[in-house]
C-alpha cells in the first residue's frame, strides 16, 4: 500500500511510543523522541499539499488540518525543549532513569491520542482519543511523584473522569439523534455525514446533547467553573507536559466543541451554541483575571492566563461571524505558540532559582537576561501588546464585538484589563527588583522558545497570505 | 515622496533598536545610536517641513502589513506632518543632548534599542491611516516607553511608575479600541478614509469622541487621567523624560485631534463642553499638584498636565466654534491649541534636559537639596531661565505668545450662541488665567530654589558645568523658544493648512502684517508684536545700563547679606521649597489637597528644634483610584477562596453548572 | 513726516511717564503727609533720592549672582515698556498696537517673576517671605485683571489698549453694570498690585510685614534706584491706565493738533493729582490687613472681575 | 417490536433508577456495596434484553463486563479494600438523606421534562430509556457531590457510568459500545487502584478525599 501521510501523523507517533517503552537509556530515547515529531511534522506539513479523500474512520480537511499542524509543530518543539529539560531532570534525580522511559513513551502516546482525536471522522473514535489524552496526561502529571503531584493527578483524574462521561453521554445522543435520519451504524458517528444531515435531526436531543458536551469537554478545555484540574495539573508536572497541556490539549478538546457547534448551527430549531459558548468565556475570562493576583506560584499563574485566553477564544469562536472566528483561530494558535513559549521559559527559570515561588525568584533580567527578556516578551505577547501576534486577533475581536454588542465588549475589555495588570504586577517582581534566588549559570536550550516568540512576532507584524486565505476558509466553515 | 522617506526613517530607526540589541555592550554603541537617530530625525524632520511648509496634498501608502485583508496604511496631510515635526524636533534635541547625557547611564543596553524603537513608535502613530495601524504604533509607543520607564528597576518607585503606567496604557488603548470599533462599524471598515466617508450619526459620533477623550487624554494626561504621568516621566533617564513629556504627550493631541475633528464627523456644539469642562480641571489641578512638589522632574511632569489642559481648552473652543459654524473663529483656537503644542515640545524639552543636566551634576533631583547651582552651571541656569520664563508665558518668548491667542479665541466666544458654553466659557478663561499666574509662581520656586540661593548640601556645591552636547541641546531649544516668540507670524502661517484641512477655514496671513506683529482678527481688534517689545525692552534696558553706567556710578563693592544681626546664617535658613509655596498652599491647598500643616513648637528653654510638619493628600487618587485598587483586591481575595475547595466540592461545582444548563433547556424551549 | 511726527510723540510720551512717575509718588507721600498733619518730603523728594542712590556705590551681598544684578535693569525695561503703551493724553500712538492690554499685563508680570527671582538670588529669608508673598498676591491679582480686560474688551470690542479708551470716551458707553465691577476689581487689583496700603505698606521697615520691601532688601545703589523708579513707574501706569479706561475724557485722537495735545496732557496732569489725592486719603483712612486676609481681599476682585465677563457674556446689555 | 419487549425493558431500566436512589440512601458501605451489586446486576440484565430484542449479540459482551466486572469484581475488591483500610464504616455525607432524596426526585422530574421534549421520531423506548438513563447519570453525580467518602464517591461515578451503558446500549445499533464500556472497566480500575496505591504508598493515611485534598496547591 502507498504510504500515506495521514496514517503517518498516527502511525509514527505509535510506532516511537512502542520503541520508547522498549528502549532504555536517556539519550537515545530522548533523540528518538524529536526524531519522531520531527517526522510528524513533515507528515502533517505535507497534509497542506497532498490531501487524502475523507475515510469512514479519519478526516482531514482545514479545519482541523490547522490543529493537526499546530499540534505537531508545538510537540516538535517541546520535544526539543524536554531534551535540555529532562536531562537537567536527570542530573538533579528529580526524575529516576526508568520515569523517563516511561515519560517518553507517554509522550508519544499523548501525540498520537491528540492527533487522533483530530482527524478522527467518528465523534465516538474521536471520544476515545480524548479519553486517552487525558489519561496519558494523568500519569505524566504524577510523574514526580510528590504529595502535590499525587494530589493533582487525583483531582485532575476524577474530573477528568466526569468530564468523560459527560462528553460520552452527550456523544450517543447525537447518535440518538442521527440514528432516524441516517439510519443505525457508523454513518450515524460520521462527521461528514452528520454535518450534511444535521439539519433533520431532532432538536430537543440535540439540545441535550450540546449541553452535556459543552460541560464534558469544556472540562478539558478548562472553563470556568469546569477549570478546577487545570491549574494545579499545569503546576505538578513536569513542564513540557505543562506547555503541552496549555498549547495543546485544551485546544483539541475546544476543537471537538467546535465540530459539535457546526453540527447545531446546521439545525435551525436547535438552540444556538453562540450564546453558551460566549457566557462561559466571558465568565472563565472574568474569573481567571481575578485568580491572577493572588498567585504564588509561576507556573499555576501562567495556567490561570491560560484559562483567561481560552474564555478569550471560547468568546470568539460564540460570537462568530468571519471576523470574530478568524480573530478567534488566531488568537489560539497564538495562546498555543506564546503559550508554550513561555512555559519553556518558565521550566529554565524554575530549574534555574530552584523553585516556582515567585517570591523568591526576582531581577531576573539582571541575573539571568536572555531568560528574563523572554519571559518578558512573552508576557507581553499574552498580555496583547504590539507587535505581536495576539494584539492583532485581540483587536479584531473587540473592535468587531463592540459595534455588535457594545456591553459584552466591555465585560470582555474588563476582564483583558485586569488580566494584564494582574500579569505584570507579577512579572514585575519576577524580571525587576532587586535580584534574589541563585544567579547560576543556566544550561538552557533557547531555540524552540524564540522559535515560537519570533513567529509570534511575525503573525504580528505581516501574516503570509496563504495563511490567511486559509484560516479565512476556516473562519467561514465555522460560521 | 515625503512619506516615503519618514516611513523609511522609522524603518530605520527600528534597525537601529536591532543594532542596540546586538552592539549593546560596547561602550561606543552610545554614541553611534544617538548619533544616527540624531541624522535619521533631522531627515524626517526635513521630510516633515517640505511636506507642510510646500503645502504638497496629502497622499498615501499602503504596506502588505498589519491585518492581511487591510493592509497597513500610512498618510501624510498638513495635520500629521506638523506632528511630524514636533516629533522629529524632540527627537533632534534629545538625540543630540543624549550625546553627552547617555554617557553617564549605567545600564545603556536597558535603553538604547527601546529609545529608537520609541522613536520610530512615535513616527509612527502620526503616519498611521487606519485603525490597526495607529493602535498598533500606539501601543508600540507605550511598550517601549514603558520599557524605558524601567531602565533602572532595582528602584522600586521606577517599577511601581513603570506598572501605573503600563496599566493606564493598555486602558486607554482599549477606550481607544473602543472608538474605532464604533467608527468602523460591525463590517470592519478600518481605515481613516472609509472612516471620512461613512458620516456616523450625532450620538455615535459623540460616543467616539468621548472615548477618544479618554482614550488619548489618559495618554496625553488630562485629569482625573494622569496618575500615571508624573511617576513615569520622572523614573525615566531625562532625555526619555524630555521626550515623553514634551513629545508623546503630543502624539497623544495628535490621536485626540484626529479622531476629534476628522473621524468623528460633523461635531455637535456640545461636545466642546465636555472638553472644555476636563480641560480647565486639567490645567488648574495639574499647576496646583506642581506647585506641592518639591521633586524637579515631577514638579516639570505636573507641568505637563497643566500645558495639556491649555492646548485641549483651545481644542474644546475649537470644537465649540466649528458645531456653530464659525469656521475662522474655529481656525483661531485650532492654531493657538497647535502652536502651544509645539511650543510646549520646545520649553518642556529644555527644561527637562535642564533638570537632566542637575541630576548629573549633583544626583539630586529633589529641590531641598539643591541651591546656588547658577554659580557652579552658569550657561545651564541661564538656558533653563529662559524655558522657565518661556512655560510662565512671559512676553516676548514663545508660552505668551499661544497663551494670548487662547486669550483672544476666548474673547470671540461670545458670539456662540448656546447658554452652556456662554456660561462655561468665561470660567474656564479664568481658570486658563489662574493657572498661568500660578505657573509664573510655580517656577519662580523651581528656579529659585534650584539655581539660585546658596547650596543647601554639599553635592550641589560641588557641581560642575555639563556637557557640550547636552548645553548644544538646550541653547538649540531655548534659541527656537525666543525665535518663536519674536516672529510668530511665521509658524502661524506654517500651521494654515492644518486648520484648512480640518476646518476649511484659516487665520488671515500673517506675514504681511506691518513690523512683523500678529492680527489674529482684525488690527482694529487685537495685535501683538514680540519682536518690537524685544526690541523696546533690549533698547531701554541697555539705554539705562549705559546712561546709568556713564552718568552715575559703576563701583561695585561684596559684602555679607543683610543678617538681621544674627551672624553666619546657615544656608538651612533659606526659603525652602515648601516654604515658599506655605502661601500658596494656605490659599488653595487646604481645599484641594486638604493640607494641614502641624507645628511642633518646643516651650522656652527646651532645646530640640521645632518642627513644622505638612502632609498632603492626592484626592484624585484617593477618591477614584484607591477604591478601585481595593475593590479589585477584595475580589481577588473573595474569589481566591475557589483555588482552595476539596475535590468534591469541584465536581459539585460540575454538578451545578450541569443542572442548571440543563434548567435552562427546560424552561428555554 | 507723519512718521516722524509719530515718533517724537511716542518718545514725549515715555519720556513723560518716565519724568512723571517719581513726581508722582512724591506728591502722594506729600498729600499723605499733609492729611497726618506733617510736613512731608518736599514733592521732589523722589528725584534727590534716586539721584543719590545712583551716585553711591552699590553693595552685593556675597552669594548674590550675576542674576542679581541683570535683573533691575531687566525690570526697569519691562515696567518702562509697558508704561510706554498707555495712553496717557493722546491714543493711536505709534507702537500701540505692538502690545494690547493683556500684553501689557504679561510684561508687567514678567518684571515680578524677575523680581522674585532676585529675592531668592541672595538666600536670604527675607528674600524668600518677600518673593513668596509677591506671588502669592500675583496669582490672584493677574487672573482678576485678565477678568477686567475680558470685560472691557467684550465691551469695546478690543484688547487694544488705544482703541478701547477710544470707544471709552465716544458716546455709546452708557452706565453699565460690568463697568462699575470692572472699576472697584481694577482699583482693588491696583492697590495689590503695587502694594499699597491695606494690602502692603510701601514705607514700612518691619521685615516681617514687607512684602515688595522685603524682596529688594539687598538691593543698593543704582540697582535700588532702578527698582525704585519702576515701581512708581508702575504705579503711575495703573493710575493712568484708569484714568483712560474709566475717565477718557481729554485724551487726544490721534491726528491732533500740538495744543490740544497740550490741553490733553494738562488733562491727564489733572487725572493724576485726583487720582493720587483719593489714593492718599485712601491709605490715610485704612489700615494694613494680614497678608493672609490679602487672598481674600484679591478673591473678591477676581469675582468681581469674573461676574462682569458672565454678565457680558450672558448679554451685550450689560 | 411487540408491546411486552417494550415493557420489560422499561422496567429494568426503571428499577436500575429506583436502586439509584436506594444508594442514595444507604448509609453504611458494605450495604452501599451490596445495593450497587444489585445496580451492576439489573443494568448487565437490562443489557441482556436489549441485545435480545436488538438481537445484536455483541452487546452480551457488554452485560457480561457489567456481571463480572462491576457485580462482581469490583465489589469485592472494595469490599477487600475496606476491610484492608479498615475505614469506619460510616459514610459521612454532606447532606442528609431525605435532603438527597428530595433532590434526587428534582433530577428525575428534570431529566423526563427535558428528555420527553424529544419528538417522537425517535422510537418511545430509546427515549424513554434515555429519560432513566439522564436520571441514573444525575442521581450518581448526585452521590458523587454528596459522599464525603471515596469509596462512595467510587460507587456513584461507577452507577454514573452504569446509566451511560444504559443509554449506550439503548442506542439501538449504535459501534463502539463494547469498546466504550471497556474503556469504562479500565477507568474505574484505574480510580481503584489509585485509592489502593495511596494507601500502599502510605501517602494518605484515609481514603477521605478531603484529607487526599489536604495539600491545596498554593501554599502560604
Amino acid at each position: 500500500m502507498t504510504f500515506d501521510t495521514v496514517t503517518g501523523v498516527l502511525l509514527i507517533p505509535a510506532i516511537a511510543a512502542a520503541l520508547l517503552a522498549a528502549l532504555p537509556g536517556y539519550r537515545i530515547s530522548a533523540r528518538l523522541n524529536v526524531a519522531a515529531t520531527t517526522l510528524t511534522l513533515i507528515c502533517a506539513l505535507s497534509l497542506f499539499f497532498s490531501r487524502p479523500a475523507p475515510g469512514v474512520y479519519l478526516l482531514v480537511d482545514d479545519l482541523n488540518g490547522t490543529f493537526v499542524v499546530l499540534t505537531t509543530f508545538v510537540g516538535f518543539t517541546t520535544s526539543v525543549f524536554s531534551l535540555s529539560y529532562i536531562g537537567h531532570e536527570l542530573e538533579t534525580g528529580r526524575l529516576t532513569p526508568p520515569f523517563v522511559r516511561f515519560y517518553h513513551a507517554m509522550y508519544q502516546v499523548l501525540m498520537f491520542a491528540m492527533n487522533l482525536a483530530l482527524i478522527a471522522n467518528n465523534i465516538g473514535l474521536m471520544w476515545v482519543a480524548i479519553e486517552l489524552a487525558t489519561l496519558t496526561t494523568v500519569l505524566m502529571v504524577g510523574i514526580y511523584r510528590t504529595h502535590e503531584a499525587l494530589e493533582a493527578a487525583w483531582k485532575y483524574f476524577i474530573l477528568g473522569s466526569v468530564g468523560i462521561a459527560l462528553a460520552l453521554f452527550g456523544t450517543i445522543l447525537i447518535y440518538m439523534a442521527a440514528r432516524p435520519v441516517i439510519g443505525e451504524g457508523l454513518a450515524a458517528m460520521e462527521w461528514t455525514v452528520l454535518v450534511t444531515r444535521a439539519g433533520a435531526f431532532d432538536p430537543a436531543l440535540l439540545n441535550v446533547a450540546f449541553v452535556f458536551l459543552l460541560l464534558g469537554y469544556g472540562t478539558k478545555v478548562g472553563l470556568a467553573p469546569l477549570h478546577a484540574w487545570l491549574p494545579d495539573a499545569h503546576a505538578e508536572g513536569p513542564t513540557p507536559i505543562s506547555a503541552v497541556l496549555s498549547g495543546l490539549l485544551l485546544n483539541v478538546a475546544l476543537y471537538a466543541l467546535l465540530r459539535f457547534k457546526m453540527l447545531l448551527a446546521v439545525n435551525a430549531a436547535a438552540l444556538a451554541p453562540g450564546p453558551l459558548m460566549v457566557t462561559l468565556g466571558l465568565l472563565s475570562l472574568v474569573f481567571a483575571a481575578f485568580m491572577l493576583y493572588r498567585r504564588r506560584d509561576i507556573k499555576r499563574l501562567f495556567a490561570y492566563s491560560s484559562i483567561e485566553h481560552m474564555g478569550i477564544i471560547a468568546f470568539a469562536f460564540g460570537m462568530g461571524g468571519p471576523i470574530a472566528n478568524f480573530a478567534g483561530l488566531l488568537h489560539m494558535t497564538m495562546h498555543s505558540l506564546t503559550k508554550s513559549a513561555i512555559f519553556f521559559a518558565v521550566g529554565h527559570i524554575a530549574q534555574v532559582k530552584g523553585t516556582q515561588r515567585i517570591a523568591d525568584m526576582g531581577g531576573l533580567t539582571e541575573t539571568h537576561p536572555v531568560l528574563g527578556w523572554a519571559l518578558i516578551l512573552g508576557v507581553v505577547a499574552i498580555a496583547g501588546l504590539p507587535p505581536l501576534g495576539i494584539f492583532m486577533s485581540e483587536f479584531l475581536m473587540v473592535t468587531s464585538t463592540f459595534a455588535r454588542a457594545p456591553l459584552l465588549a466591555l465585560v470582555l475589555v474588563f476582564g483583558i484589563l485586569v488580566g494584564v495588570a494582574a500579569l505584570f504586577l507579577r512579572l514585575n517582581s519576577i524580571a525587576f527588583g532587586e535580584p534574589r534566588g541563585s544567579s547560576a549559570k543556566a544550561q538552557a536550550s533557547y531555540v524552540p522558545m524564540f522559535a515560537h516568540l519570533a513567529l509570534v512576532l511575525a503573525a504580528g507584524i505581516y501574516m503570509p497570505p496563504a495563511l490567511v486565505a486559509w484560516f479565512q476558509n476556516v473562519a467561514g466553515l465555522l460560521g | 515622496m515625503t512619506l516615503t522617506i519618514a516611513l523609511v526613517c522609522a524603518a530605520a530607526l527600528l534597525a537601529l533598536a536591532a543594532v542596540g540589541v546586538i552592539m549593546g555592550r560596547f561602550p561606543a554603541s552610545t554614541r553611534v545610536v544617538y548619533g544616527a537617530s540624531l541624522i535619521i530625525a533631522a531627515v524626517s524632520f526635513i521630510a516633515g517641513l517640505v511636506q507642510l511648509v510646500g503645502a504638497a496634498a496629502p497622499f498615501g501608502l499602503t504596506l502588505p502589513l498589519g491585518v492581511p485583508w487591510l493592509g497597513a496604511h500610512f498618510r501624510l496631510d498638513a495635520l500629521s506632518a506638523f506632528f511630524l515635526i514636533v516629533v522629529d524636533l524632540g527627537a533632534m534635541s534629545a538625540s543630540l543632548f543624549a550625546l553627552g547625557y547617555g554617557e553617564h547611564e549605567t545600564a545603556p543596553r536597558r535603553v538604547l534599542p527601546f529609545y529608537a524603537a520609541f522613536l520610530a513608535g512615535m513616527t509612527l502613530v502620526v503616519l498611521a491611516d487606519d485603525a490597526f495601524t495607529f493602535l498598533f504604533s500606539w501601543e508600540f509607543m507605550s511598550l517601549t516607553s514603558w520599557a524605558l520607564v524601567m531602565s533602572h528597576p532595582r528602584v522600586p518607585e521606577n517599577v511601581r511608575a513603570g506598572y501605573v503606567y503600563l496599566v493606564m496604557a493598555s486602558f486607554g488603548t482599549l477606550t481607544l479600541l473602543f472608538a474605532f470599533g464604533l467608527l468602523a462599524g460591525p463590517d470592519g471598515l478600518y481605515t481613516f478614509a472609509q472612516m471620512r466617508a461613512a458620516h456616523p450619526s450625532a450620538a455615535l459620533g459623540a460616543l467616539a469622541l468621548l472615548l477618544a477623550l479618554i482614550g488619548a487624554g489618559s495618554k496625553a494626561g488630562i485629569v482625573p487621567l494622569h496618575v500615571w504621568l508624573p511617576l513615569a516621566h520622572p523614573a525615566a533617564p531625562s532625555h526619555v523624560s524630555a521626550l515623553m513629556s514634551g513629545v508623546m504627550t503630543k502624539v497623544a493631541v495628535y490621536g485626540f485631534v484626529r479622531i476629534a475633528f476628522e473621524l468623528a464627523g460633523p461635531p455637535a456644539w456640545w461636545w466642546s463642553i465636555v472638553v472644555l469642562a476636563v480641560a480647565g480641571l486639567t490645567t488648574v489641578m495639574g499647576v496646583l499638584y506642581a506647585l506641592m512638589q518639591h521633586d524637579l522632574k515631577r514638579l516639570l511632569a505636573y507641568h505637563t498636565v497643566e500645558n495639556i489642559g491649555i492646548i485641549f481648552i483651545g481644542l474644546g473652543l475649537s470644537l465649540a466654534f466649528n458645531a456653530n459654524g464659525l469656521p475662522f473663529a474655529a481656525a483661531l483656537a485650532l492654531t493657538a491649541a497647535l502652536l502651544h503644542v509645539f511650543n510646549h515640545s520646545l520649553f518642556k524639552s529644555l527644561l527637562f534636559f535642564g533638570a537632566g543636566a542637575v541630576l548629573t551634576a549633583t544626583g539630586e533631583r529633589d529641590m531641598e537639596h539643591l541651591g546656588g547651582l547658577i554659580h557652579r552651571m552658569p550657561q545651564t541656569a541661564f538656558v533653563v531661565l529662559v524655558g522657565c520664563a518661556a512655560i510662565s508665558a512671559l512676553p516676548p518668548l514663545n508660552g505668551f505668545v499661544s497663551e494670548w491667542l487662547t486669550f483672544q479665541a476666548i474673547l470671540l466666544s461670545p458670539q456662540l450662541p448656546s447658554w452652556g458654553l456662554k456660561l462655561l466659557v468665561p470660567g474656564v478663561g479664568a481658570l486658563l488665567a489662574l493657572s498661568a499666574a500660578l505657573a509664573a509662581a510655580c517656577f519662580v520656586k523651581a528656579y529659585g530654589v534650584t539655581f539660585l540661593g546658596r547650596p543647601r548640601t554639599p553635592a550641589a556645591e560641588r557641581a560642575t558645568e555639563t556637557d557640550r552636547f547636552s548645553l548644544a541641546a538646550m541653547f538649540f531649544l531655548a534659541a527656537l523658544c525666543l525665535v518663536v516668540g519674536i516672529l510668530p507670524g511665521f509658524f502661524i502661517d506654517a500651521l494654515a493648512p492644518v486648520s484648512t484641512a480640518l476646518l476649511g477655514a484659516r487665520m488671515p496671513p500673517q506675514i504681511g502684517a506691518q513690523w512683523l506683529s500678529i492680527v489674529p482678527i482684525a488690527a482694529s481688534r487685537s495685535s501683538y508684536d514680540g519682536l518690537l517689545v524685544f526690541l523696546f525692552m533690549t533698547l531701554s534696558g541697555t539705554l539705562a545700563a549705559y546712561a546709568i553706567h556713564r552718568l552715575a556710578s559703576d563701583r561695585l563693592r561684596r559684602a555679607p547679606a543683610w543678617d538681621c544681626g544674627y551672624p553666619d546664617l546657615s544656608p538651612a535658613t533659606q526659603y525652602t521649597a515648601m516654604s515658599f509655596a506655605q502661601p500658596i498652599r494656605r490659599v488653595f491647598g487646604t481645599f484641594v489637597f486638604r493640607a494641614r500643616e502641624q507645628v511642633d513648637m518646643p516651650p522656652p528653654g527646651d532645646m530640640r528644634p521645632a518642627r513644622l510638619t505638612v502632609q498632603i493628600t492626592d484626592p484624585i487618587w484617593d477618591f477614584l483610584y484607591a477604591p478601585l485598587v481595593v475593590g479589585i483586591g477584595v475580589a481577588a481575595d473573595r474569589l481566591n477562596r475557589l483555588q482552595f475547595l476539596t475535590i468534591r466540592q469541584f465536581l459539585s461545582l460540575v454538578f451545578c453548572a450541569l443542572v442548571i444548563l440543563l434548567l435552562v433547556l427546560a424552561i428555554w424551549s | 513726516m507723519v512718521l516722524i511726527r509719530d515718533l517724537i510723540i511716542q518718545g514725549v510720551q515715555m519720556l513723560l511717564v518716565l519724568l512723571l512717575a517719581p513726581l508722582f509718588t512724591g506728591f502722594v507721600r506729600k498729600v499723605k503727609a499733609r492729611l497726618l498733619r506733617r510736613q512731608g518730603p518736599p514733592l521732589i523728594q523722589p528725584y534727590l533720592d534716586l539721584i543719590r542712590l545712583t551716585r553711591k556705590d552699590v553693595v552685593l551681598a556675597e552669594s548674590a549672582s550675576w542674576l542679581f544684578r541683570v535683573i533691575p535693569y531687566l525690570v526697569f525695561a519691562a515696567t518702562w515698556v509697558a508704561a510706554a503703551l498707555v495712553p496717557t493724553f493722546r491714543t493711536g500712538l505709534l507702537f500701540s498696537w505692538s502690545a494690547d492690554l493683556i500684553a501689557i499685563i504679561a510684561l508687567l508680570g514678567s518684571a515680578r517673576f524677575f523680581l522674585a527671582l532676585a529675592g531668592l538670588d541672595v538666600g536670604t529669608s527675607f528674600g524668600g517671605i518677600g518673593s513668596s508673598r509677591e506671588v502669592m498676591i500675583a496669582s490672584l491679582a493677574e487672573p482678576a485683571m485678565i477678568m477686567i480686560v475680558f470685560t472691557l474688551a467684550l465691551i469695546a470690542g478690543s484688547t487694544q489698549l488705544s482703541n478701547v479708551a477710544e470707544f471709552m470716551a465716544s458716546p455709546q458707553v452708557g452706565l453699565r453694570v460690568s463697568l462699575g465691577l470692572a472699576l472697584i476689581a481694577l482699583v482693588m487689583v491696583a492697590i495689590a498690585e503695587n502694594g499699597r496700603v491695606p494690602v502692603d505698606n510701601p514705607a514700612t521697615h518691619l521685615e516681617l510685614t514687607m512684602v515688595h520691601e522685603a524682596m529688594v532688601l539687598e538691593y543698593s545703589g543704582r540697582h535700588l534706584a532702578l527698582i525704585e523708579l519702576s515701581s512708581s513707574l508702575k504705579l503711575l501706569l495703573y493710575v493712568s491706565l484708569l484714568a483712560c479706561l474709566f475717565a477718557p475724557w481729554g485724551i487726544e485722537a490721534a491726528g491732533a493738533s500740538v495744543p490740544t495735545l497740550a490741553l490733553g496732557a494738562a488733562a491727564y496732569v489733572g487725572k493724576l493729582a485726583v487720582g493720587g489725592f483719593l489714593l492718599a486719603l485712601f491709605e490715610t483712612s485704612i489700615a494694613k490687613m494680614r497678608v493672609f486676609r490679602v487672598p481674600e481681599f484679591l478673591g473678591v476682585a477676581l469675582m468681581l472681575g469674573l461676574l462682569a465677563t458672565l454678565l457680558r457674556f450672558v448679554s451685550g446689555s450689560f | 417490536m411487540s408491546r411486552i419487549d417494550f415493557d420489560i425493558a422499561h422496567l429494568l431500566a426503571g428499577s436500575l433508577v429506583l436502586i439509584s436512589f436506594l444508594e442514595l440512601y444507604q448509609d453504611r458501605l458494605y450495604a452501599l456495596l451490596n445495593v450497587f451489586a444489585a445496580h451492576a446486576l439489573v443494568l448487565a440484565a437490562s443489557v441482556a434484553w436489549q441485545a435480545f430484542i436488538q438481537d445484536a449479540p455483541h452487546l452480551y459482551v457488554t452485560a457480561a463486563i457489567a456481571l463480572t466486572f462491576k457485580a462482581i469484581v469490583i465489589p469485592v475488591a472494595l469490599h477487600r479494600i475496606i476491610v484492608r483500610l479498615g475505614i469506619h464504616r460510616e459514610i459521612e455525607k454532606v447532606v442528609g438523606v431525605g435532603a438527597a432524596m428530595l433532590a434526587g426526585m428534582g433530577l428525575v422530574a428534570l431529566s423526563m421534562v427535558v428528555m420527553l421534549r424529544v419528538t417522537h421520531g425517535a422510537d418511545p423506548l430509546a427515549r424513554e430509556d434515555l429519560a432513566f438513563a439522564l436520571s441514573v447519570v444525575l442521581l450518581g453525580l448526585l452521590m458523587m457531590v454528596t459522599r464525603r467518602n471515596a469509596v462512595g464517591q467510587v460507587i456513584g461515578f461507577m452507577s454514573l457510568e452504569n446509566g451511560l451503558v444504559l443509554a449506550a446500549t439503548g442506542a439501538r445499533g449504535m459501534p463502539l459500545v463494547v469498546e466504550i464500556s471497556v474503556a469504562f472497566s479500565v477507568l474505574i480500575a484505574f480510580i481503584v487502584i489509585g485509592i489502593f496505591l495511596f494507601r500502599i504508598r502510605e501517602r494518605f493515611d484515609t481514603v477521605d478525599v478531603q484529607v487526599i485534598d489536604r495539600f491545596r496547591g498554593e501554599r502560604r
